[in-house]
C-alpha cells in the first residue's frame, strides 16, 4: 500500500492514521541510504516523531536515520544543519522548515544535491518533492470548533503561544480567528512567552486577574496547555474557564481526562517521522509513485475529548514504546 | 634672585573638598632654569597644587599665569600644551604595556596614525641610558619592581621636553645611587633652562638641589627660603612650625631571643641565591641595598605572599609554612608593603574599615562585626598615629600619601604582631610623621616586638636600625651593626664589593 | 555606605512611581490576587538573583543558573515521577547536586584560577546538554504522578497568606543580608571583590571567601530550581530556564551591584528583582501589545537608571558646593 | 606581547587537534564543501565577534548585538521586499542605523557614564521589542521578492572561491588588526581599558577612544547583520540573533580578551570564533546526538582552556627556574 493512496484526500476527522505496513523490498544494491530528519526546534513533540523514524529505521535494514534538532528553533541554526547534512552526503532530508517562505531558497539549494521532503510545516513554493504533515490552518479551525462547543453562550477568550512569528503559530491563529469571525466569541489577544514556561504561566495568571470575565483560554503550543491548566488551578477557576489546548503533553492529557481541559487538538508526529522516512527510502529506490500528484500528504489532526482520551493515551504509549 | 617673568605663576589658588580645604589661597612661581622645592607636611596640599598645574584638579578660585598671561588649565592635554611635564606621586603605570609604551603613552611618535616603533624604541633607549636604567625598552612592566617603575615614570617626564617639570616625590622608592643620578638629571635640566618643581620629604636631597624652597602648611604658604638659607632645621621649622630633633633612635644595645630565623631562603626572583639571617626580639634589623636587590622579595616571601623555593622560616623557633599568608599572620607576622595603593590598602574604603581588616575577628562576636568596637579602636589608632583627617569615615583615596601610609601602619599595629615587617615604612612620609613612626618602632621593640625593615633612605638606614643587612643581587653581601655602619660601607656592600 | 542607600532610593522611587501609574490606570493591578501572583514570581527570581549578586560582588559572574534549572528540574521530575524516590531524598539530592556544582565552579575559579566567565559559560552549555541527554529531549513533569503531593503543595502553597517562594526569599534575604552586611565573612567578601591582592595581604582567605559565593549560588539555584520546577510543573530540557542567568545578573546590577566587584547589597538585589517582575506584570495590565513588552522594559530601565544617576549626581554636587 | 602569543598558541593547538581527530573519523569534514560552509559561518560570526572583542578590551561589554541583528534584519527585509527601496539605499540605511545605535551606546556610556552592561542590556531588550513591534510579530524575509538579486548574490556569493563573509572578515580583521596592534588609537585603547584614569593622566582622550569601540561595534554588527539576514533569508523578530551576543563575547574571551579590560588580540578573537564554529560543525560530523551538542562544546572548551592554562603555567615556571 503506497502512502500516495492516502494522499491529500484524507479528510478531516478521520481517526488516528494507522501506521503503514513495513516496506518489504530491500535495496538490492546493498548500498546504505543515509536519511536525515530535521525538526524546527527541540520540543517533546519531536520525540514522538523520532519514534516514528526509529521504527522505519528498524524496519528498513539498508536505511540509516540521522535525527537533528536545531535547539534554538531559529532559521539560522537550521540552515547550518542543512548545509552540514548535505556536505555529509545524506541521500534524503525531511525537514520542518522554521520559516518556509524565506527558507525556500535554501531548500531549493539543498534539493539540488539531495532529496528533500518537508514535514510538519510545508514550503509549497520550494523544490521539495513532497510534504508530509498537518494542515495547521485546518487545525486552528478545529480548535475554533471546540471553543464554540465549549462556550455555546459566547464570551471572551485569550490565546497563548510561544512565538507568534513561528509558521505553525501563525497558521493556527489564522485558522482560529477566521473561524470565529462573526461568532459570539471575542478574541482578546495573543500573548507570547518566548517558550519560557514561567512566563507562559504568568501570562495566564495575569490574564485571569486582569480580565476576570474571560471565558476561554486557548494554548497553541504544546506547553501552553499545562501552563494554562496550572494557572487556572492556582486561581481556583478550574471548570469555570474553558481550556482548549494543542498536542499531547502528559499534563494536557491528564487535564482532558479529569475534565479541566475541554479538548486538545493533536497531530500525529509519529506518522510524520515514520512516513517521511519510509517514503523517502522508497522514492530513492525508484518508486516515485509514493508521491501523490498534489505532492502533499496531509496527516489528519484530531480533537481529543474526555471520552476519547483514554484510548488515545494508550495508543500513544504504544507508539512511544513504553 | 630672578627678576624675569616666571614661566608659570599661580596666585591665590583655592581648592575645597567636602570637609577639607586642601588649598586655601596658595601662590607659587616657577622661573626658567630654577629648581623650586615645595615642602610641607603630609596633607599640606603639595600634590593638590601640582594637580592644578597638571590639569587634573580644577581650582575653585585663583589664577594661573603662563609667561605672564592668564590661562585656564582644564585638561591634561592643555597642561602638556603649555609645556608642563608631571611625574605623579602615586604611580599608575600601565602593566599591560612595555617600557617604551609607557614612556610615550599619549604621545606616541606616529606616521599615518601608525606607531613609529623604531623611533619610539630609540628615543626610549636614549632616555633609559640617561637614567642609567639597565632594562630593555620592550620589557613588560609587570616584570619591573616599584622603583624601576618609578624610573620609567621619570623617563616619561623627561621625554616631554617640558619647560616646567613637576616631580612629586620622584625619589620616594629610590636608593642612594639612583637618587644621585636623578639629581644629576635635575641639574642638567636646570642647565637647559627648564623650571623644575621638586617635591620631596627627603630634606637632604632638597638641600642638595633646590634653588629656592617654598613651604606649605595646611593649604597655605608658610614661608620660603632662598638658596643660601636652605638647611634642614629651617625647613623643618617652616613645615612643622616648631623645632624637631634629628630623627635618629638610640641603638638598642642588648638583644632578646631570636624571633625570626631565615635559613637558606631561595626566592623566585633569584633562584640561585640563598639568604640567611636572624632578627631578635626587640631589635630593628634593616635590609639595605640597591633597587632590585631583592629585599622586597625576601620580606614578601617571609610574609608568605610569595612562595619560597627553598629554605626555612621560623618564628620563635617554630617553622612557618611557606607561601601561606594566613599562617604567617597567625604566627605573628605583619607586613606594611611598599606598594600601599595596590596591596597595602583598599583605597576606596574608609580608614576604619582598612585598619580593622586583618583582625576583624577581634572586633566581632559570633561572626558579626561590632561596629562600635571597631570604631573605637580605629579612632584611637588614628589619633595615636596623628592621621590627618576629619574622621575615620574618610575614604583612604582622599588622604594624602603620607596619611595613607599611617593607615597601613595602624592596620598592622592593631593586630599586635610579634614580627613587624616594614617595607619602605616612611615612603612619602613627612619629617614630623617620620619621627612619629620611628618612635612607634622603638616603642614596639621595647615591648619585645622584632622589626624587620627594608629601606632605601640612607638617613633612615643609618639613623634607625640596630643592625643592617646589605643585599646585592639576591644575596646578603654583609651585615653591619649600627656602630660599624657608614654610608660608604653600605654602598660598597650594595654594589657587591665585600672587602673587609 | 551612603552611596548604597542613595542607589537603592533611586530604584525604589522608580518602582513606586511605576506601581502608582499602573494602579491608577488599572486598579486590579493592586488586587490581592495579582499581588500574590507577582510576589510568587519575585520569590522565585529573587532567590537565585541573590546568588548572582553575591558572585558579582566578588567581581565574578555566574552564567550557569539557567541551565542548572533545566538539569536539576529534569532530575527532580525523573526521581519523583519515574523513579519514585521519597520526596525528602529527591529534594536533598537536588540541593546537594546544586551545591556540588557550585563547589565545582568555585574549585575551577579559585584553585585552578580560571575565569568565572569561561567556567560558567561552559556550565551553561554543559548542564543544558546533560539535561537534554538525561531527559532524552523529552519534557519531564510532575503530571499525574503520586507520592509527593505534600511536597508539591508545600512548594506551590502559601504560609500566612504569603506564597511559599516569598517566604523562602524572605528567610534567605534575612540570612544573607546579615551575613553580607554585618558579618566578618561579608566584610571579607567586599574586600576580596574590591581588590583581591590587597585582601590577601590583609590575611583574608580569598580563595575560601570568593569560592563560598559560588557554593552559596549553587545552593540557592537549587532551591530556586525546585520551586520553579513545581511552578511550571513541567520541564522542557531545551527551554527551561533559558536566559534566567541574565535576569539574575540584571536584577543584581540594577540593584547596584557593580560588575567590577566590591559593591552591592541584598536590599538592592531585591529591589532589582521586584522592578523586573513589576515591569513584566505591568505590560499586561496596561494592555501593551506583547510585541512591545521588551521594548517597554528596556526603555523604562534605561530611563530609570539615567534619571536616578542624574539626580544623585546633582545631590552630590549640592553637597560639595 | 609574548604572553599574547602563548595564549593564542594554546587555542590554536586545541583547534588543530580537534580538526585532526574529526577528519580521521570522517574525511568529509575536510571536504571543500564543508570548509566553504564552515568558513562562511566563521565569517558571519567573526565580524561581530571582533566588535565584541574591541569593547571587551576597553573593559566594557556589548549585550545588544543579537537584538540588533533582529531589528536591522527586519528593517532590511521590509525596506527591500515591502518598500522596494534600492539595494544601495537599504544597505546604507542599515549601516547608518547600526553605527548610530553604537554611537548612542557610546554616548550613554562615556558621556553620561552609565554602566556598559546596563546600557547594552537595555539595548538587548529594546531592539528586540522594536523589531517585534515593527514587524508586527511576523517573520520577514527576502522570499520571492525582486529587485535586489545582485545584492543577495553578493552577500551569499563567493570571491576567488572564498565565501563573501570570509572575504569581508579578512578585510575587517586586517584593518582592525593594524588599527588595534599598530596604531596610536589601538595603543590608547589598551591603555584606557587597563586603567582609564592613568590613560587620562597621560593625555589620552579616553571618552573618544572607548566610545569609538561601541561605534565600530555597531558598524560591524550592521555588516554582520546584513550578511546573517541574507544567510538565513528569514528574520523571525522574536528569535533571530538570540544569544549571539554571548557567542561574540565567548569567542573574544576564549581568544584571550580579558573582561577586566586591556588585553586581547584580533588573531585571538578569530581563533575563538573558529573554535566555536568547528565545535558546532564537528558535533554533526561525529554523529553526536543533537541533545549532547551543548554538553560536548562546553566540555571541550573547559578542558581546552584548562589544559592550555596548565601548560603555559608550567612553561612560565620553567622559564624562571
Ligand atoms: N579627591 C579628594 N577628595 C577629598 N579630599 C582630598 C582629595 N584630594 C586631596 N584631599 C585632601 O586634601 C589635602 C591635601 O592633600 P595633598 O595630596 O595635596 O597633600 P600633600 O601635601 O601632597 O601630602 P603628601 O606629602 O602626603 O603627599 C589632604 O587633607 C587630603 O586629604
Ligand atoms: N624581573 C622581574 N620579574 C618579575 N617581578 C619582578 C622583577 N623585578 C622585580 N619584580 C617584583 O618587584 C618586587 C620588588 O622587587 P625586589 O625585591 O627585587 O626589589 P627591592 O630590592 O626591594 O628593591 P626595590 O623595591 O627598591 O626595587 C618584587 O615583588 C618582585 O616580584
Ligand atoms: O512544529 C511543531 C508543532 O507542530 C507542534 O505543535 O509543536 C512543536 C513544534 O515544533
Ligand atoms: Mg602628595
Ligand atoms: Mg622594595
Amino acid at each position: 500500500v503506497g502512502c500516495g493512496d492516502k494522499g491529500a484526500a484524507t479528510a478531516e476527522g478521520t481517526t488516528t492514521g494507522s501506521t503503514t505496513p513495513p516496506a518489504t523490498t530491500d535495496n538490492k544494491t546493498g548500498k546504505t541510504l543515509h536519511l536525515a530528519f530535521v525538526t524546527n526546534n527541540s520540543s517533546d513533540f519531536w520525540t514522538i516523531a523520532r519514534k516514528g523514524t526509529e521504527k522505519a529505521d528498524k524496519e528498513l535494514s539498508d536505511v540509516e536515520v540521522d535525527f537533528k534538532m536545531p535547539s534554538d528553533g531559529t532559521a539560522a541554526t537550521q540552515t547550518q544543519i542543512l548545509d552540514d547534512l548535505v556536505t555529509k552526503g545524506e541521500d534524503g532530508i525531511a525537514v520542518s522548515p522554521v520559516d518556509p517562505k524565506n527558507e525556500t531558497a535554501e531548500l531549493d539549494k539543498v534539493a539540488g544535491s539531495t532529496l528533500v521532503f518537508t514535514q510538519d510545516s510545508d514550503a509549497p513554493e520550494s523544490k521539495r518533492t513532497c510534504y508530509v504533515g498537518t494542515d495547521n490552518v485546518a487545525a486552528g479551525r478545529m480548535a475554533a470548533d471546540e471553543v464554540k462547543k465549549a462556550l455555546p453562550g459566547g464570551g471572551k477568550i485569550m490565546v497563548f503561544v510561544g512565538k507568534s512569528d513561528a509558521q505553525n503559530a501563525k497558521e493556527r491563529f489564522q485558522g482560529l480567528s477566521d473561524a470565529l469571525k462573526g461568532s459570539n466569541i471575542q478574541i482578546l489577544g495573543l500573548l507570547t512567552d518566548d517558550t519560557d514556561r514561567v512566563r507562559a504561566k504568568a501570562n495566564v495568571s495575569d490574564t485571569l486577574v486582569k480580565t476576570p470575565d474571560v471565558a476561554g483560554l486557548v494554548g497553541l503550543w504544546s506547553y501552553n496547555g499545562p501552563a494554562i491548566l496550572s494557572a487556572v488551578k492556582d486561581a481556583n477557576k478550574t471548570g469555570k474557564v474553558k481550556i482548549i489546548a494543542f498536542d499531547e503533553e502528559a499534563d494536557t492529557l491528564a487535564g482532558v481526562k479529569d475534565g479541566s481541559i475541554d479538548a486538545t487538538i493533536v497531530q500525529q508526529p509519529f506518522e510524520f517521522g515514520y512516513q517521511a522516512i519510509t517514503m523517502m527510502a522508497k522514492y530513492l529506490k525508484g518508486d516515485k509513485s509514493v508521491v501523490p500528484a498534489e505532492k502533499k500528504i496531509i496527516v489528519p489532526t484530531q480533537a481529543i475529548h474526555k471520552d476519547s482520551v483514554e484510548a488515545f493515551s494508550k495508543k500513544l504509549a504504544e507508539l512511544k514504546g513504553k | 634672585m630672578t627678576t624675569s617673568t616666571p614661566i608659570l605663576e599661580v596666585r591665590g589658588i583655592v581648592k575645597r573638598y567636602p570637609g577639607v580645604t586642601a588649598l586655601g589661597g596658595v601662590s607659587l612661581s616657577i622661573h626658567s632654569g630654577e629648581v623650586v622645592a615645595v615642602i610641607g607636611e603630609n596633607g599640606a596640599g603639595k600634590s593638590t597644587l601640582m594637580k592644578v598645574l597638571g590639569g587634573i584638579v580644577r581650582p575653585d578660585e585663583g589664577e594661573i599665569l603662563h609667561d605672564g598671561k592668564p590661562v585656564q588649565i582644564d585638561s591634561v592635554n592643555r597642561s602638556v600644551e603649555l609645556g608642563i611635564g608631571f611625574i605623579h606621586q602615586e604611580l599608575n603605570p600601565l602593566d599591560n604595556l612595555d617600557v617604551a609604551g609607557n614612556v610615550f603613552l599619549g604621545r606616541e611618535p606616529s606616521k599615518w596614525g601608525l606607531i613609529d616603533y623604531r623611533k619610539m624604541h630609540a628615543d626610549t633607549a636614549r632616555l633609559l641610558e640617561q637614567l642609567a636604567l639597565p632594562i630593555s625598552v620592550d620589557t613588560p612592566l609587570t616584570r619591573l619592581s616599584l622603583a624601576q617603575r618609578q624610573m620609567v615614570e621619570i623617563a616619561k617626564a623627561l621625554s616631554l621636553n617640558a619647560r616646567v617639570l613637576i616631580m612629586d616625590e620622584p625619589t620616594s622608592s629610590l636608593t642612594l645611587s639612583e637618587t644621585a643620578r636623578l639629581l644629576q638629571v635635575v641639574r642638567d635640566l636646570r642647565e637647559k633652562g627648564v623650571g623644575v618643581v621638586y617635591i620631596s620629604h627627603r630634606l637632604g636631597e632638597v638641600t642638595e638641589v633646590a634653588d629656592r624652597v617654598v613651604a606649605l602648611k595646611d593649604g597655605q604658604n608658610a614661608g620660603a627660603l632662598a638658596r643660601d638659607e636652605i638647611d634642614h632645621d629651617r625647613m623643618v621649622r617652616l613645615m612643622v612650625g616648631r623645632d624637631l630633633e634629628r630623627m635618629t633612635l638610640p641603638s638598642y644595645g642588648t638583644s632578646g631571643d631570636v624571633r625570626l630565623s631565615v635559613q637558606g631562603l631561595r626566592t623566585n626572583r633569584y633562584p640561585s641565591k640563598e639568604v640567611s639571617f636572624e632578627v631578635r626580639a626587640g631589635e630593628i634589623f634593616c635590609l639595605a641595598g640597591l633597587v632590585g636587590a631583592g629585599r622586597s622579595e625576601v620580606v614578601q616571601t617571609i610574609f608568605g605572599a610569595d612562595p619560597a623555593l627553598n629554605g626555612v622560616i621560623s618564628i620563635d623557633g617554630a617553622p612557618v609554612r611557606s607561601g601561606n599568608l594566613r599562617e604567617a599572620i597567625a604566627a605573628g607576622i605583619g607586613l606594611v608593603p611598599e606598594d600601599r595603593r595596590e596591596v597595602g590598602l583598599l583605597v576606596d574604603w574608609n580608614i576604619r574599615e582598612n585598619m580593622t581588616l586583618p583582625n576583624l575577628r577581634d572586633f566581632s562576636s559570633k561572626g558579626l562585626v561590632q561596629r562600635g568596637a571597631e570604631e573605637v579602636a580605629a579612632a584611637a589608632q588614628s589619633k595615636a598615629l596623628a592621621v590627618k583627617s576629619p574622621s575615620t569615615q574618610v575614604r583612604c583615596a582622599n588622604l594624602s600619601g603620607g596619611n595613607q601610609q599611617k593607615v597601613v601602619l595602624g592596620k598592622w599595629l592593631l593586630s599586635k604582631p610579634k614580627l613587624l615587617i616594614l617595607d619602605e615604612p616612611t615612603r612619602g612620609v613627612d619629617v614630623g610623621a617620620k619621627a612619629e613612626i620611628y618612635e612607634i618602632m622603638r616603642r614596639l621593640t621595647n615591648e619585645g616586638v622584632a622589626v624587620l625593615m627594608v629601606s632605601s633612605d640612607m638617613e633612615e638606614v643609618l639613623g634607625v636600625s640596630d643592625r643592617i643587612g646589605v643585599m646585592h643581587e639576591g644575596s646578603l653581601s654583609g651585615t653591619l651593626t649600627r656602630a660599624e655602619a657608614t654610608e660608604e660601607k653600605i654602598m660598597r656592600l650594595a654594589v657587591g664589593r665585600n672587602d673587609e | 555606605m551612603k552611596g548604597l542607600i542613595r542607589k537603592e532610593t533611586g530604584i525604589f522611587v522608580l518602582l513606586v512611581v511605576l506601581c502608582l501609574v499602573t494602579a491608577l490606570k488599572e486598579p486590579r493591578f493592586l488586587s490581592a490576587q495579582n499581588l500574590v501572583n507577582t510576589s510568587r514570581l519575585i520569590g522565585l527570581y529573587g532567590i537565585f538573583s541573590i546568588g548572582a549578586g553575591l558572585v558579582i560582588i566578588t567581581g565574578g559572574i555566574d552564567l550557569s543558573v539557567g541551565s542548572m534549572f533545566a538539569l536539576l528540574g529534569v532530575l527532580l521530575a525523573m526521581w519523583l515521577s519515574e523513579k519514585h524516590w521519597s520526596p525528602m531524598l529527591a529534594i536533598a539530592a537536588v540541593l546537594a547536586l546544586g551545591t556540588a556544582l557550585g563547589t565545582f565552579h568555585a574549585f575551577l575559579i579559585t584553585k585552578l584560577r580560571m575565569q568565572p566567565f569561561i567556567v560558567t559559560l561552559c556550565g551553561l552549555l554543559f548542564y543544558r546538554g546533560m539535561a537534554r541527554f538525561i531527559a532524552n529531549d523529552e519534557t519531564k513533569g510532575f503530571g499525574g504522578a503520586q507520592g509527593f503531593e505534600s511536597l508539591q503543595k508545600f512548594a506551590t502553597g502559601s504560609l500566612f497568606g504569603l506564597p511559599m517562594p516569598v517566604v523562602i526569599l524572605l528567610v534567605v534575604s534575612l540570612i544573607m543580608g546579615v551575613l553580607l552586611h554585618r558579618s566578618v565573612w561579608g566584610r571579607h567578601l567586599f574586600a576580596a571583590g574590591r581588590n583581591e591582592e590587597a585582601a590577601r595581604y590583609s590575611g583574608i582567605n580569598t580563595v575560601r571567601v570568593i569560592g563560598s559565593t559560588y557554593v552559596i549560588g549553587g545552593f540557592l539555584a537549587a532551591i530556586a530550581g525546585i520551586l520553579i520546577a513545581f511552578y511550571t510543573n513541567s520541564i522542557s530540557p531545551s527551554g527551561h530556564g533559558n536566559f534566567y542567568e541574565l535576569y539574575g545578573i540584571a536584577a543584581a546590577v540594577l540593584g547596584g551591584c557593580s560588575l567590577r566587584g566590591g559593591e552591592g547589597s541584598i536590599v538592592g538585589i531585591l529591589l532589582g528583582t521586584i522592578l523586573l517582575q513589576v515591569l513584566r506584570n505591568l505590560v499586561i495590565f496596561l494592555n501593551i501589545p506583547s510585541s512591545l513588552e521588551f521594548a517597554v522594559i528596556g526603555a523604562v530601565i534605561l530611563i530609570g537608571v539615567l534619571a536616578d544617576q542624574t539626580l544623585s549626581r546633582r545631590a552630590a554636587l549640592r553637597r560639595t558646593t
